[in-house]
């Protein structure tokens, strides 16, 4: 990789934890959240009680957490087919997305949009979305008008490793950088998209973050399973879009630890081996955070359990708050199709 | 007390309703490739530059998807952006855009979002202008839902559903016909002024056949109308102004009182707007009817660049003309 | 002599279609996302990778515009690419290059160019997929001249237009119900079989009414036909197969013996499929008609995801039911 | 600009000409004749005998004739609204030309397709292209088509400086880097698309051929006005292609003479600045070339006139052509639709 890219690959992973503990609890908080809901929605999805496609986030909860908390509340996000992450750790209730997932009335979107489609206007979060790059445009249309409006708001574009090769990545990332607009360009790389790996239909010499140059951005590739380099990588490179000097790419590299969507199968048995699944596993963002807090003295053991029983007994409530919804009554149908 | 009145283009009624919206609310800005320095490649959005400077009268990349992506996303955070494609042709690139995203967003959120965004841009052959740079799609956006579509024949027309596009809260497509930026007409003088959509507008009254006429074949319609005058038949032109919502009241109103239809549109005339138009009025005037309802649109075929082929392709008055004889004649046989 | 039939499934028409014509000529193949190693998103093309090899059947990146591009450019020049777009949705994206290019390269250059692609994707709601996922938009590129267009209701039908689509030199577009692709039927066991475009079939005789219904609502149709059997009522099932060319002969000739019509078609209804057909035949068929021709499509609503409300925007036998019902009744009273 | 993105400046100017005389010949004719055309086309726009929008290649001969001078009979090439110059380099004829632009019967296309759409597939010319970037994906395809039928022939797209802010840049130039395509992605960067300057709504540091970069292929800017950098170039890279080694882009910084169409108005007097064009003009690449030849002793000063006389009364011949030839009858208006 070529130094005048200005490409660093930051890892963070020795050394102390450099961040304060209210931030650490948090990003632990959010990460295992996410961990735990997506396992509710894999078993509530195998027990036929959602259906439609879910596409687990599990192993990439670094990304959407480094991420988000560098952010403000009323800052924007796009998301993808892949968004339960990105949505919880920018804030999302975990019981209103349950009930999305199972399409009923106290979801998010009212039953009407579902797994791919969550959104939460209140919290910036501008949607899930179905279409592979369908973010990239309204994320770079979010970051023009917060900075029209001068709110100082900075937008987020979540996409994936397949999305670089939509022509929608060239445009945005083209307008965004001649109108110096503040959004951050984030490609969670996790190495396939859906049952193709990354390099085989990718052209680029080593990271996806080399497209950046030619739009005259700057890129970081990060170990996007180090919640800490993703964190201090976001801080940076908000700081500079809320100051006016534009946009960015963000590499996160990954990987997810299912495959594409819930019952599609084994990936180690098709495309992809269990020595890579294997070394990825090692590096599982949530154990490896928690080693390092626990080694900073910031939690113990005992805690760390309390935690997960706090969290596990979130998502249980909510996927009981989700059954006990209704289905929209069917009068709804034809509400909301113009506002 | 009636308003006063200036006669104003087609082209005029673009910026003035532009200009108008824009000094009325803030958040409403417009873009798209060479519309602010050069004022479009129309020349209808000269001077807004001027006006309103950089920030709100952006010139952007040639980038149809990039910039309607930007204006969704703007439109969903607050702001009322107008975005121009310039030949309607080009809508092609931008189509994920406005079909799964900006139609969608309100209905997908639950009611959540809203989608202000205004999208302008142009129909209409007869320019030899050729294949990719004259068709008439109109069709496409009116199918999907979530989407309003107005199709304006007249300057006043056109600045008044333009104004009202620009502050509905939801995706709203304005198709302007590139053949009538310099046609003349009387617009009220009122900065308020503003025309609903779902509401027809009978261009001409009659009693012995209804031509539904949309955009330019408006003015089509109105010739033949003249024709027809003088060969006895009194044809009442029906101008829906809007596809989506379509005020089918008021077409069918003037089925039930001439008993006889005609649909014209410039577009493709298969699986185009006048099969639609045609179909239900062919089903809701059924009793009423005593001839088939007829559909007069372009030619299947690619609009060719030849100044000896091009004309072939767009519906005339002649051919109106004799569309409504066979709707008499059939009769009388 | 009757040729011998075997039963497949609608997805391995498919795979049947694609391989036997890529055994028959080398210049065929097929690309896609996930299409080759994967076998596809719904299987449907799983062994072809196998048998062809990696030169031939080719996985590519998620690039609708860029693949469809490829597409033509190969078909221009002596190949006849098969491209997969995975969800009709996505052909948002690729509008320009099926619209713009492919469909008018021939009428363009005079008849120099010709371009043999074969564009396959899916159209159906029902799955709890939502609204970028289940859209049936065969309307659009059946408006677009130079297009020919196939909308297959069986695995007969899938896998004898399919191979017609493939040696065709025109652009071709085959829309696939993902409802279907487990559905089974029998198929002649000949490796020439194909099923010329153009070409109405009807799925069952009757004698009262004309149910014309378009891929999987030809199903719905059958069952409505046998529950409207059971009060007496004849229907027959008209099959377009391909929407264009479309074969008005066969649907114009039941409608004469029926006297009654209704349109089905899963899209949405409003400028979709159905108006273009119930059109024609409420013109075409005037004389003939005791009754209006009704209009049965999707609700005008993006697709919801929840299975609380997806069910009440899709057409059922019910509604169909009730349809035909209205027609008796209106006469009568 | 970093030298780890491979791009060289070639510039020829100096020195002695490089090249067989039967070929600077060619070079020569070739862009004289574009000229003539071109001043033509000017005339019988003028004079209200042609249609639609004429869009002339002035001032950018040295971009097409040294490009297709590099090229094999049956190499495949796609062209832009400002096509006439790619076509004649290609060996077009200028009568069958002159008679399409005016609609009629005997021009490449009958009439049907006109300025913007003229091809001639017996020469692999797939079309000038009426949407901007519309010729990228079908090059793109041409080359994998002769790839696949191992045809050894190359695929050159032609496309200007705005065409690379669109998205089918991105999806092309991927797919011909992932599959070592034989197409050359030449950029004529002519500074404005239509009356925006390319600075203004391009972000890159300095020049469009930055992009390749992130496409994992080799990229050259050159000195568009000298068609022996171009050619040169061109020669190079098709080699590079032929021989497996896939796709590259070719910057060809030019300048157009005239404005975007004919009767645009003046763009000295909006647009651009007197100053700038003239810099421009006094690189025009015809009288460039000429004096190469001069020097080199391959011409002298009465073979230029008396080349240019030839060169005046074949484009007369064109004209005349042209307009004896008739419109197509009505009834082929409905030939065509289908092959
Ligand atoms: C435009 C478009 N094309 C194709 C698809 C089908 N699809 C859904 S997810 C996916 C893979 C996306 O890969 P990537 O961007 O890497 O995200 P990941 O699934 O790995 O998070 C594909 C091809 C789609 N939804 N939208
Ligand atoms: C998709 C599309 N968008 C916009 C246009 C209108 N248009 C025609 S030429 C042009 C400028 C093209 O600039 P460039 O690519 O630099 O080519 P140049 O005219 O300079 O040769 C534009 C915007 C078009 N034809 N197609
Ligand atoms: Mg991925
Ligand atoms: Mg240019």
């Amino acid at each position: 990789m070529s130094e005048s890219l200005e490409m660093i690959t930051t890892s963070s992973d020795e050394g102390t934890l450099p961040l304060p503990e209210p931030l650490c609890r948090e990003i632990y908080d959010k990460m295992l959240t996410i961990r735990r809901f997506e396992e509710a929605v894999l078993d509530i999805y195998t027990q036929g009680l959602m259906r439609g496609l879910a596409h687990l986030y599990i192993g990439q909860e670094a990304s959407a957490v480094g991420i988000c908390s560098a952010l403000n509340d009323d800052d924007y996000l796009t998301s993808t087919h892949r968004g339960h992450g990105h949505l919880i750790a920018k804030g999302g209730k975990v019981d209103r997305m349950m009930a999305e997932m199972m399409g009923k009335v106290d979801g998010y979107n009212r039953g009407k949009g579902g797994t791919m489609h969550i959104a939460d206007m209140s919290l910036g979060i501008l949607g899930a979305n179905g279409i592979v790059g369908g973010g990239m445009g309204m994320a770079t249309g979010a970051a023009l008008s917060g900075k029209m409006r001068g709110s100082g708001q900075v937008a987020v574009c979540f996409f994936g490793d397949g999305a670089i090769n939509q022509g929608a990545f060239l445009e945005s990332a083209n307008l965004a950088s001649i109108w110096s607009l503040p959004v951050l360009f984030v490609c969670e790389n996790n190495h396939y998209g859906e049952y193709t790996a990354a390099s085989d239909v990718t052209a680029v010499r080593e990271h996806v973050a080399e497209r950046a140059a030619g739009f005259d951005m700057p890129a970081v590739v990060v170990d996007g399973n180090d919640a800490v380099a993703v964190h201090q990588t976001a801080v940076e490179m908000v700081q500079r879009a809320r100051t006016g000097e534009g946009p960015c790419l963000i590499e996160n590299k990954t990987y997810r630890y299912r495959g594409h969507h819930v019952g599609d199968g084994d990936p180690e048995k098709t495309y992809r081996t269990q020595e890579e699944t294997d070394t990825w596993l090692a590096k599982d963002p949530i154990p490896r955070f928690a080693r390092r807090m626990l080694k900073a003295g910031m939690m113990d053991e005992a805690e760390l359990e309390s935690i997960d029983t706090t969290i596990t007994k979130r998502v249980e409530d909510a996927v009981a708050f989700a059954n006990e919804s209704p289905y929209p009554e069917a009068g709804e149908v034809t509400d909301h199709v113009y506002a | 007390m009636s308003t006063p009145e200036r006669v104003i283009t087609y082209g005029e009624a673009v910026r003035e309703a532009i200009a108008e919206e824009m000094r009325r609310d803030e958040t409403v800005f417009f873009m798209g490739e060479d519309v602010a320095a050069a004022g479009g490649v129309f020349k209808v959005t000269v001077g807004l530059l001027d006006e309103f400077g950089e920030d709100r009268v952006r010139d952007t990349p040639i980038s149809e998807a990039g910039i309607m992506g930007a204006g969704v996303g703007a439109a969903l955070t607050g702001m009322r952006p107008i975005v121009e494609i310039m030949f309607g042709d080009f809508i092609t690139i931008a189509m994920d855009q406005i079909v799964n995203q900006a139609a969608k967003m309100c209905y997908m959120t639950g009611g959540q979002a809203s989608c202000a965004l205004t999208v302008r841009t142009t129909i209409g052959a007869g320019r030899s202008s050729a294949a990719q740079h004259s068709q008439s799609l109109q069709a496409w956006l009116s199918h999907i839902p979530g989407v309003k579509v107005a199709i304006p024949s007249t300057p006043a027309d056109l600045k008044g559903l333009l104004k009202t596009a620009i502050r509905d809260d939801n995706p709203t497509v304005i198709y302007e016909d590139k053949m009538m930026y310099g046609l003349k007409g009387p617009v009220p003088d009122d900065d308020d002024y503003t025309i609903p959509f779902g509401v027809a507008d009978i261009k001409r009254e009659g009693s012995d056949v209804t031509l539904v006429a949309t955009s330019s074949m408006v003015h089509t319609a109105l010739k033949a109308a003249g024709m027809l005058e003088k060969e006895g038949v009194s044809a009442e032109v029906v101008d829906p102004r809007t596809l989506s919502p379509l005020d089918m009241d008021t077409i069918i109103r003037s089925v039930e009182k001439t008993s006889r239809a005609v649909v014209v549109d410039e577009a493709y005339q298969s699986y185009g707007v006048t099969g639609e138009l045609a179909s239900r009025i062919a089903d809701e005037a059924f009793d009423y009817l005593d001839a088939p309802v007829k559909r007069v649109g372009a030619m299947d075929v690619p609009v060719p660049f030849s100044p000896g082929l091009e004309p072939e392709t767009i519906p005339d008055e002649a051919k109106l003309v004799r569309t409504v004889q066979g709707l008499f004649h059939d009769v009388a046989v």
